[in-house]
């Protein structure tokens, strides 16, 4: 029942396979050649410049919106604070209703029809409603990314906390552990990965429950700076704005793994190692 | 966990500072408009560079949203003071209930129009009978449903489609003849133009003379607020008077506050050039009201079939602002945009 | 009756008894296990061997008091079975180590669970680790371990909780049979110097034989002990001892028992 | 604990599932009723939460009196249908030529890792500047962002092959073609399903978002307008034609993973293996 992330171990593992092969040149030279001819076809009107912008003039344009006129950084400011705080409200919410549901018996089987309507819905489609109900601001924004980036964190803690693995169950059983510490000892860090897997689609969420939000209410961030300039006509900017959501999307991509390896340090080779040795020190020496 | 405890922190850091962005002491005037700031209603960014807003103790809040979005809910229910309607909509909602005033007159000649293809096979308002006409917003049918009035047809005698604001899709649409026409307003041609679209408008004569972007307010809040209303209005009109005087300044500003409108030279200059006009008042009161033209205007909506009853002006036209917005030194305005320009 | 020293001087009082239990699942339709009597006398070890389904697992779980009889009565120490006790620890199939914990940790688990583990007992787990050979490995997380080492880990878990009845669960039925030989000789070294009493559950006849002094053969449908068999090997046992003549009689007297049912 | 192996008479088991679900529409009432109270007493201001009677009147307007929910819930459904299908479409052969052929894995990837981390919402304008203001660009927001779930997936069911059964296949001496149709396609089949499940939920969302942005019909244009109208009944009643959007088009595609991927369930695969048995008498006789 879990959500996982759809990022495949596959082409994680092809890119790396191929930088490793020192293929980086072949990629480099195919991506130039694409954006060449890209920029040859504007050039000679084979590619409409209202719809498909020159790669020069988008490069262009990330000059201008960065260095010379620095109106993103604005909008940029207003979106990532946004986001993060919203994500970060909205997974404390969804974790801790998650493992509330998912001790209670009670509450999860009379939650559960909710849940599946709730799985149904299109969540980002209640943009509209939040912001008429919640009116203009800060507000209804945050309502909108958390409500977006709830439910990943909820349904795997959900899991995370029902799935536990009976055997363990039964060794605390046999041990005479208490309720609490089942949950302190066992429940909670034998869910982690899972939540952590929830938290990075949550996060990826909240980026796009951002952009909607923007769309609506269009006073600020990225979303509304992407609307002005395809307004204007200025495809080039537009593009070097989702451009920088790529970046973006990539660095959290990137965050939420170097955080996993950090969290959920015993299922990398590399955090193993690390905390083996620190819990030597720690044990050891003092 | 350290890092979550990181996260956690700078989240509430965060916190704690978004409200302190807002500015306390200043009343605060909500705004719903199309746009954000923009050349397109340049007063305000030059009351704004220049500090008007401010020393009236004014935090201008703008809620620019989507067009289909209708302003009029905003003002009864209190999260705006002040919204930018037609005439067409002033009307609707009053004959809806709506306990709203118009206080300000933001362009006193209509900046809609019906555009055609420059040298194409439409020419004319009759032309387009039995076409597809394209319009930006579904607040641009009131407007093509009186310009058809006024030439002998009716809104039946075309299809209509809502294009949405996204300038590619207007310029393909006009371009490739999917649409014969798009019913919208200057400042969606500006970028065509820019981009080597040439245009006609057919728009016809008679419709121009109309008040448009004009701002409403709920009737009951006009003693309320008037005090900070009144320096709204001063702070706007002064941003008026620049733009009236010193339009190099007003360029300059403009440049310096919306820079993404700047960025292809002859989309913000087409725009700035379109727009400037629009937003300087023929009254000789800035903002003023005109009672006549809204007295005159309402038959032909109420013919069109835009309006359902025509309304006596004198119920919702409140000029009780406008003296007081028109009470400042012209020359000290002159001189600080020319300080301005000197200094930027 | 040849019984080793240490389970020798320790034999005669009964530490777990059992009287007509029996357990049915599934609203009786199961008989998982029937009309068992048993006593287990301090110090010995006992293997239950037999067939899937004959109830092995359930009697080990009725005697750890993890499910309750449906019938009759378990007691032990003489004090009725209900609900896991301080005195009873249990080892499983799998080692059911926690990943986040490193082996040191692991041990130091039960520990954890009566209260806050002193310098005393984080000394007695590490000991314990030396024990079980895997000193080197205290500060390793059990992906980093063998499935063997990781067992181990799970032994000396299973004698951390300081418990006398040390219940195992067919404990290395997933290793190896080269893993499977030495951890079973490392087992009755282990428990013979700790002097517990342990009930060991398997379905390879030789392994139960070889470590044991009395074999309980269970049948199944329904669960039933068909026969205890007293095994008078000699300790300690030499692997060799499987080949010996007598280790095959048993072996023939086991499968007898279990062919003839 | 004494339970009678009779079966139980079937007035007792409509009984039973009375008894079971009695509780949930108790609580559903008293959820209801309280609400309504709260809305009636003004202890929520009914433009948050509209009254459940205003929301149940919407409903009859819309559904039943008025009707017009039809058409737009039929365009969505539609926009998100078609899309799913195009995404799915190039998704799947995509990813069987990636599976197929090394080199082109490895060239698509990058850009695949991309599209990955951009948040597809963010392409609403451009693709509406692309695809222009019909159902198209809809169509073509769905198929953009539930193409790289589906894309993953599919891949990742084809490429992780257990290794023991491709060396049954070469050991037999079959040729690519065979180990492709006989042992990878099919092995990639549950992971494909699971990739179109959430390939329909995220088509579903990328119609609505870009109605939200440009639309003249569609529940998402429709919901705006309620909500901007700040009648918040009727745009909670059409929130839920979404979620029934929603729920039609999973457990659509439930039901086909239910008879295509068979193997993975009892009931189906005995269903399967009598159809067989069948089939096998069938072409025995002749």
């Amino acid at each position: 029942m879990a959500v996982q992330d759809a990022t495949s171990e596959v082409l994680v593992d092809t890119l790396e396979r191929s930088l490793r092969n020192r293929r980086i040149a072949k990629h480099v030279g195919i991506f130039l050649t694409l954006t060449l001819l890209w920029e040859l076809g504007s050039r000679m009107g084979w590619l409409d410049p209202l719809f498909y912008p020159r790669p020069s003039n988008i490069i262009r344009s990330f000059w201008l919106i960065y260095f010379q006129n620095a109106n993103v950084w604005f909008h940029l400011y207003s979106t990532i604070s946004l986001v993060i705080i919203g994500w970060v409200l909205g997974s404390m919410l969804g974790i801790g209703l998650g493992a509330l549901v998912g001790f209670n018996t009670v509450i999860r089987r009379f939650l559960k029809p909710y849940v599946i309507v709730l799985e149904a819905t299109p969540r980002i489609a209640v943009a509209p409603l939040l912001i008429a109900a919640l009116g203009f601001g800060v507000n209804s924004k945050l309502a909108i990314i958390m409500l977006v980036c709830f439910f990943a964190p909820f349904i795997n803690t959900l899991s995370g906390v029902i799935n536990v693995n009976e055997e363990r169950l039964e060794l605390f059983r046999s041990m005479r552990a208490s309720k609490t510490q089942i949950l302190r000892k066992l429940v909670l860090p034998d869910a982690i990965p899972v939540i952590m897997a929830g938290e990075r689609l949550a996060l990826t969420a909240a980026l796009s429950g951002a952009l909607v939000a923007e769309f609506i209410q269009r006073d600020k961030g990225i979303g509304s700076l992407i609307l002005v300039y395809t307004r204007n006509l200025n495809m080039a900017s537009a593009f070097a704005c989702i451009f920088t959501l790529t970046i973006i999307g990539f660095l959290i991509f990137k965050g939420m793994e170097k955080l996993d390896h950090y969290i959920a340090y015993w299922k990398y080779e590399g955090g193993r190692e690390r905390m083996s040795s620190k819990r030597k020190r720690t044990m050891v020496e003092p | 966990m350290k890092m979550f405890k990181v996260t956690m922190l700078s989240t509430a850091v965060a916190f704690a500072a978004l409200p302190s962005v807002s500015f306390a002491q200043d009343t605060v005037i909500s705004v719903i408009k199309p746009t954000p700031r923009s050349a397109v209603f340049f007063p305000l960014v030059v009351g704004e560079a220049l500090g008007y807003f401010e020393d009236e103790g004014i935090t201008v809040n703008l809620l620019p949203s989507d067009t289909s979005i209708p302003y009029v809910a905003f003002i009864q229910n209190g999260q705006a003071d002040l919204a930018m309607l037609d005439p067409n909509e002033t009307i609707n909602a009053i004959n809806a209930g709506a306990n709203i005033n118009t206080v300000y007159e933001v362009m006193q000649n209509a900046p809609e129009g019906i555009a055609v293809l420059a040298g194409g096979e439409y020419t004319s308002m009759d032309d387009l009978v039995g076409t597809t006409v394209g319009l930006v917003s579904d607040r641009d049918r009131a407007f093509l449903q009186a310009a058809l009035d006024i030439t002998g047809h009716s809104i039946d005698d075309v299809q209509t489609v809502v294009l949405g604001e996204s300038g590619p899709t207007l310029a393909a649409a006009i371009r490739d003849g999917n649409v014969s026409a798009i019913s919208g307003s200057v400042f969606d041609w500006a970028a065509l133009v820019a981009n080597g679209i040439e245009i006609d408008t057919v728009t016809p004569e008679e419709l121009l003379a109309s008040p448009a972007n004009t701002l409403a307010m709920n009737a009951d809040m006009i003693e309320e607020k008037r005090e900070a209303m009144e320096g709204f209005f001063r702070a706007w009109s002064k941003g008026m008077h620049v733009g009236a005087t010193n339009p190099d300044a007003v360029e300059a500003m403009l440049r310096a506050a919306v820079p993404e409108e700047w960025e292809v030279e002859a989309a913000g200059m087409g725009l700035f050039q379109g727009v400037l006009p629009m937003n300087i008042s023929t009254t000789e009161r800035m903002g003023d009201l005109q009672a006549d033209v809204w007295t005159s205007v309402q038959p032909r909506m109420l013919s069109s079939g835009a309006i359902k009853n025509v309304v006596d002006v004198s119920t919702f036209l409140n000029d009780t602002y406008i003296d007081a917005a028109n009470d400042f030194d012209k020359a000290q305005v002159e001189a600080a945009a020319a300080a301005w320009l000197e200094a930027n | 009756m040849v019984k080793h020293e240490q389970s020798m001087a320790a034999a005669g009082d009964v530490v777990v008894s059992g009287l007509n239990v029996g357990k049915t699942f599934a609203a009786g339709t199961v008989v998982a296990l029937e009309n068992a009597n048993f006593d287990i006398k301090r110090g010995s070890f006992v293997s239950l061997v037999g067939p899937s389904g004959c109830g092995k697992s359930t009697l080990l779980r009725l005697v750890s008091g993890l499910i309750e009889p449906t019938s009759g009565e378990i007691e032990v120490h003489g004090t009725p079975v209900n609900g896991p006790r301080a005195d009873i620890s249990m080892m499983f199939q799998k080692a059911t180590l926690l990943d986040w914990r490193t082996s040191l940790e692991n041990v130091l688990l039960p520990t954890e669970i009566n209260g806050t583990p002193s310098k005393a007992d984080k000394n007695r787990a590490l000991d314990l680790l030396k024990l079980v050979g895997l000193e080197d490995f205290a500060f390793s997380f059990p992906a980093q371990l063998s499935g063997g080492m990781q067992q181990r880990v799970a032994l000396a878990r299973l004698l951390q909780t300081g418990a006398d009845i040390l219940l195992l669960d067919e404990p290395f039925g997933a290793l190896d049979e080269f893993t499977r030989e030495h951890l079973n000789t490392e087992l009755m070294r282990i428990v013979a110097e700790v002097r517990a009493t342990a009930i060991f559950v398997t379905h390879n006849i030789t392994e139960a034989i070889f470590l044991a002094d009395q074999v309980v053969v269970m049948t199944s449908r329904p669960g039933r002990m068909a026969k205890i068999i007293n095994v008078d090997l000699e300790r300690p046992r030499p692997l060799s001892i499987q080949t010996s003549v007598e280790f095959n009689k048993l072996v023939e007297d086991v499968r007898e028992t279990l062919g003839a049912v | 604990m004494s339970v009678s192996d009779q079966p139980i008479p079937l007035s007792g088991r409509i009984l039973d599932i009375g008894v079971r679900f009695l509780p949930h529409f108790v609580l559903f009432a008293v959820i209801i009723g309280a609400w309504e109270i709260s809305v009636a007493t003004g202890l929520i201001t009914s433009i948050i939460i509209p009254r459940p009677s205003a929301i149940w009147s919407a409903i009859v307007e819309l559904y039943i009196t008025e009707g017009t929910i039809y058409r737009h819930f039929f365009i969505t459904l539609t926009e998100a249908v078609v899309g799913f299908a195009i995404g799915a479409g190039v998704a799947v052969s995509l990813a069987i030529a990636s599976s197929l052929w090394d080199p082109f894995r490895r060239y698509v990837t990058p850009y695949a890792v991309v599209l990955n981390v951009t948040p597809g919402i963010a392409l609403t304008p451009v693709i509406i500047a692309w695809f222009g203001y019909g159902m198209g660009s809809k169509i073509a927001l769905a198929a953009i962002i539930s193409f790289f779930p589906i894309f993953v997936n599919t891949l990742t069911g084809l490429v992780q092959v257990d290794e023991d059964r491709e060396e049954l296949f070469n050991s037999l001496g079959a040729s690519n073609v065979q180990v492709f149709r006989k042992l990878r396609a099919p092995a990639a089949l549950p992971l494909m399903f699971a990739g179109f499940k959430i390939g329909l939920t995220t088509a579903l969302i990328g119609a609505v978002v870009a109605e939200f942005a440009q639309a003249t019909d569609g529940v998402g244009v429709l919901m705006s307008r309620f909500s901007f109208q700040l009648n918040m009944a009727a745009s909670l009643a059409t929130l839920l034609s979404m979620t029934v959007i929603g729920l039609i088009l999973f457990y659509s595609m439930e039901f086909l993973d239910d008879r295509i991927v068979f193997w993975r369930r009892e009931s189906r695969r005995a269903a399967a293996s009598r159809a067989r048995a069948r089939t096998w008498a069938a072409q025995a006789k002749k």
